[in-house]
């Protein structure tokens, strides 16, 4: 028996549990030619806000020891240049697309969501909330509970797309963040997204990164994304969607057991574009030697 | 564009830290045009999250050949390999090298491992132009006697003057244009250092010639995804992020902004 | 010209600014034939409080990704046990000693700090804050402000000797701790501890780690540790001691050149007990290679 | 205990997913005694953060041999080792086997690898006694003829009944004791997992014979300094943590809190 794999992330109805991270899966067709996305659980697009953004100078990569420093600045096409550019490649696929959205003020914010809720095909938005609000100072959205709850709240009211905010990873306490964004109405919750870090060079005394800072993701978060996503998943009901270093079926599994109802695969499609498919594929395999019908069945398996 | 899994088939190191690794790689090796790249995953360097690109220099039948420099981890676990072993590539990628114009003279322009971008531009070249090739020392020129024998002259310019004229490649194509130069406008098909390319694109810029440069940025994914090898280039009166890895690596000198480059 | 390492670490003058980290060392004699002690700037010994204690049970480390996950739990011989056992010992070298600290409560650190106010042969306090505060509830006394703010006030008035709070990394801000700590009376900072985060077996459906969770420290977490210290050093006058996931020479000069006027090496010490020294004999080899005369001209040459 | 740069001598692989190393390493391999392990440093293994600890499987001269079993990423990375390649290592470490008493007549018991610990303490012995080896199979039945050239007796046994006797090495041995035994008084020396090291010591116990169970804990440091290795020892009434890296690997059965090893 082939187990089902199926998952609803908050109104979104996924084949598997298995989505592309934000940013490591452009918009679609740069991996489509390797990969194909109608096997895929959800497609994240790399995030979008309201006009075309031109991101950070360059150098904006540096590798770390298992990991990757990233400042790419969230350039972009904006809204309406993503929607002409890419929308229509997209909607030949049978796979949803969340689109992940970020603002430099509650007001941009506001404005991207409720553009995307008049686009067909738009499954669903995730919030990027580890910007600076460039309006209110420089509080982070994402690190103070006041302004992530602000602007959670305006983004809800400005659309009936699935909404799912992505929590920043440094923070004291997540599961304040994450009942936060329960009680505001979101629909899911995902995290972790990247970790403030950085890399200089000694012979330059430079920054590796033109950014300074930048974030760090691949298999050296993973325990950190974990227990992260363990304490979140803890503190709501509604689906939490794990990821910070997946590069196999059995990461994936790992944060699956600890309560995500679906994990989205980063850094890793970079080193093997067809992570995310054999990850779906491990996934499907590990349930049926298990003998488990369904993903749900081992979702929440953890016994700590 | 494909994810292979090649066969190394021989490793071959040759003089001064550079080594030539032939790979059977058939749906590569078929598809690849001159100035295009493989992105190759480093066999048991676990601790490094990226792949590393490395320009296709010759490619027979199902056979792959990249010239590659040793520099660091990545190219030291490449030297590692053993006969047999797998290796995951993604190839053919980026936008490569035009066929060269028949009714122009077709120059190579390349410093150290540049060449290696370069083999095919001219083993596909309708007419056989000239090679310059330059690098620090005699170590560092390679492979002349492959170009020799596709029929093109290839001069050479070291920078200690251990081989061929003493000082850069630029002064060596320098000398040439003013002296040897025939009435063919001359295309200039370019790869190496950004320093030097960017001295043969303002040489060509300045007299209205066309360069093609290939440019040697750091790369994440290799397939447009991440937006790491991105350079400026010109887009009306403003400018645009360009990819290397995907509207590149290659480049009309013309369109980049070569006062953004280091 | 032979560099000039040494350093001053509030009133702490080391040879060299490389000590060991907490923990990574034992209390001296385990390395001690393998490494010339006398040659380290400095051996911040494993945490001690006020009585014997036990520690968590096993499973107590993982590996994971350039990193290694551990909840030894504090176990040792308490104030009077380690005094009796190892500062004999200790005191045959030539080498500053700094007792890593905590407590349960504010009482114990406190009590813990006096004790050691009188022992001969103690060169300073290092006061591990990321313990949680079994008294006063659950909040940790590292990433809470108000606590943090509390417990290093009350034990900088019971000790005259050099107080060097050793900051929680999973905070939002961590130039407010370094701050509060300056502002305490603190004599320097140091950070960062060990990262927490969460190791699973998917056969099991356990934790890896008898605690649940642990430290995440080694090579993954370096560059997330560089940019709190730079945050750090940036924040406040006093000297900042840097550490996470130092392995080389090059990393040392990393955390130096971003502020930091010592570093500690820890988890590297297990994979290569000589890790300091190479780390020592690194540093005067570079600083000769670059004509820098003394350490200091190179703390903070970061060009950002 | 010293940190010695020893060089890989020859690489043995032998039976089912094992392997014998030979390594140069005088410093270690003179000072070592029966019981003891070494802590080694994998190479290229850059994202483990930790050494593998195995037994001293034999000293010869400058030349240690160790044996070990592929089970993970580190014995996979040992096998990649290449001859003449330089590895690191920490030892001799821990507390090993005394000697066997005189007046008692010496048992050794292993499961799989375990056996590795007990070669020293056969070769060492001044009475050659019995060891029992068992297994899943026949392929974890290793070096049989090294102990008995050493003019011990063998017995074997295996769960699938591949080689001797089918079943536990504890009924095997449970059936000598009952049948065979002389008048001496046994004295053990065993090595295996902690099951079989469990029901040895029960057995051990109950009698008031002496048991010396060499414990396999996952380690850190290997010195005493990370606390990772430990398991629960009596004390007096109560207990007390004993570090298997230092004050073991090997015990007396009779002080282990068995009940809560799993
Ligand atoms: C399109 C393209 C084609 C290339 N073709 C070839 C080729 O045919 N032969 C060849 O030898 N090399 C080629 N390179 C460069 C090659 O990719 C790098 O040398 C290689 O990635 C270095 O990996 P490493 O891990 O050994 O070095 P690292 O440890 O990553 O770095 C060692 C040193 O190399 C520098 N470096 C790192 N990445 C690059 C890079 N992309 N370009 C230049 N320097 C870098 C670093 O700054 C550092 O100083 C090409 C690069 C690109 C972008
Ligand atoms: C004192 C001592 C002496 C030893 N002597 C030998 C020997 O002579 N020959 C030999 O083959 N092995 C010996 N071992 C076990 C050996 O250390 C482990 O097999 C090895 O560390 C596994 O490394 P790995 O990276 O290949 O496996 P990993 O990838 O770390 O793990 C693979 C599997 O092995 C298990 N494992 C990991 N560490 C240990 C461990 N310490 N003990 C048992 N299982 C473990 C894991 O749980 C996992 O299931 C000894 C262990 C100790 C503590
Ligand atoms: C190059 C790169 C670009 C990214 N861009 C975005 C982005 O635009 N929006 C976002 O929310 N997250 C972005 N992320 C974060 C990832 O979506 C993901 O949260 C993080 O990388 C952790 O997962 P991983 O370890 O699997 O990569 C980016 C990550 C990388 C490496
Ligand atoms: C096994 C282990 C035990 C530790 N014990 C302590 C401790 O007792 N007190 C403390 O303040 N930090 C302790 N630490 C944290 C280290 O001192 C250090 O802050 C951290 O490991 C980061 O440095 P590293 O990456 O170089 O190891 C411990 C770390 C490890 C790995
Ligand atoms: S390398 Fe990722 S976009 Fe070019
Ligand atoms: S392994 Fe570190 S104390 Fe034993």
């Amino acid at each position: 028996m082939t187990p089902n794999l199926s998952t609803n992330i908050g109104g979104i109805q996924m084949k598997n549990p298995v989505m592309t991270a934000s940013g490591t899966f452009g918009y679609g067709p740069e991996y489509a030619e390797l990969v194909d996305l109608n096997q895929l659980g959800a497609i994240v697009v790399k995030g979008i806000c309201l006009n075309e953004t031109k991101g950070n100078q360059t150098p904006r990569t540096a590798e770390a020891a298992s990991g990757l420093l990233n400042a790419i600045g969230l350039p972009g096409p904006g809204v309406a240049g993503f929607v002409r550019e890419y929308m229509p490649f997209l909607r030949q696929y049978d796979v949803p697309v969340i689109v992940n959205i970020w603002g430099k003020t509650i007001e941009e914010y506001v404005e991207v969501a409720a553009r995307f809720d008049s686009i067909p095909g738009v499954a669903g938005l995730e919030v990027n909330v580890s910007c600076p609000n460039i309006k209110e100072g420089s509080a982070l959205f994402g690190t103070d509970l006041k302004m992530f709850e602000r602007v959670v709240k305006a983004i809800r009211n400005a659309t009936r797309l699935p909404l799912m905010p992505k929590l920043a990873p440094n923070v004291a306490d997540i599961a304040e963040y994450a009942r936060c964004a329960e009680a505001c109405g979101a629909d899911a919750i995902s995290l972790i997204n990247s970790f403030p870090a950085m890399s200089v060079n000694i012979e330059t005394r430079r920054p590796m990164l033109a950014n300074k800072t930048g974030g760090l993701s691949g298999p050296a978060i993973k325990p950190i994304a974990l227990r992260l996503v363990w304490l979140a998943a803890q503190a709501v009901k509604i689906p939490v969607v794990g990821m910070g270093g997946i590069a196999s079926a059995e990461d994936a599994l790992e944060f699956l057991m600890v309560g995500a109802r679906a994990v989205a695969v980063g850094t890793a499609s970079f080193i093997h574009p067809d992570t995310a498919l054999k990850v779906v594929r491990g996934i499907e395999q590990f349930l049926a030697e298990k003998n488990l019908a369904t993903v749900a069945d081992w979702v929440g398996a953890f016994d700590p | 564009m494909q994810l292979e899994q090649a066969i190394v088939i021989s490793q071959q190191p040759i003089q001064g830290g550079y080594s030539l690794l032939h790979l059977r790689s058939p749906g590569i090796a078929s598809q690849v045009r001159p100035g295009q790249f493989v992105h190759i995953k480093i066999p048991r360097l676990e601790e490094c999250v990226l792949r590393r690109p490395f320009s296709v220099f010759r490619a027979d039948g199902d056979t792959l050949t990249i010239l590659y420099k040793h520099v660091g981890r990545g190219t030291r676990g490449l030297k590692d390999t053993k006969l047999g072993e797998t290796l995951s590539l993604i190839g053919p990628l980026g936008h490569g090298f035009p066929s060269p114009q028949k009714d122009c003279f077709p120059i190579l322009v390349a410093g150290g491992y540049g060449m290696a971008a370069l083999y095919l531009v001219a083993k596909q070249s309708p007419v056989k132009g000239i090679a310059f090739f330059g690098g620090r020392s005699a170590q560092d020129i390679l492979c002349v006697p492959d170009f020799e024998a596709l029929g093109w002259t290839v001069r050479v310019a070291t920078e200690d003057g251990s081989l061929g004229q003493q000082g850069l490649v630029t002064a060596l194509l320098d000398d040439w244009l003013e002296r040897e130069r025939t009435n063919e406008t001359p295309e200039f098909f370019v790869c190496g250092p950004s320093g030097m390319l960017k001295a043969v694109a303002s040489r060509a810029i300045a007299r209205a010639w066309t360069a093609w440069t290939s440019v040697d940025n750091n790369m994440g994914c290799g397939v447009g995804a991440c937006l790491t090898c991105v350079l400026k280039v010109k887009s009306g009166e403003d400018w645009t992020w360009a990819r290397a890895c995907k509207e590149g690596p290659v480049f009309n000198a013309a369109d980049i902004l070569w006062e953004e480059i280091e």
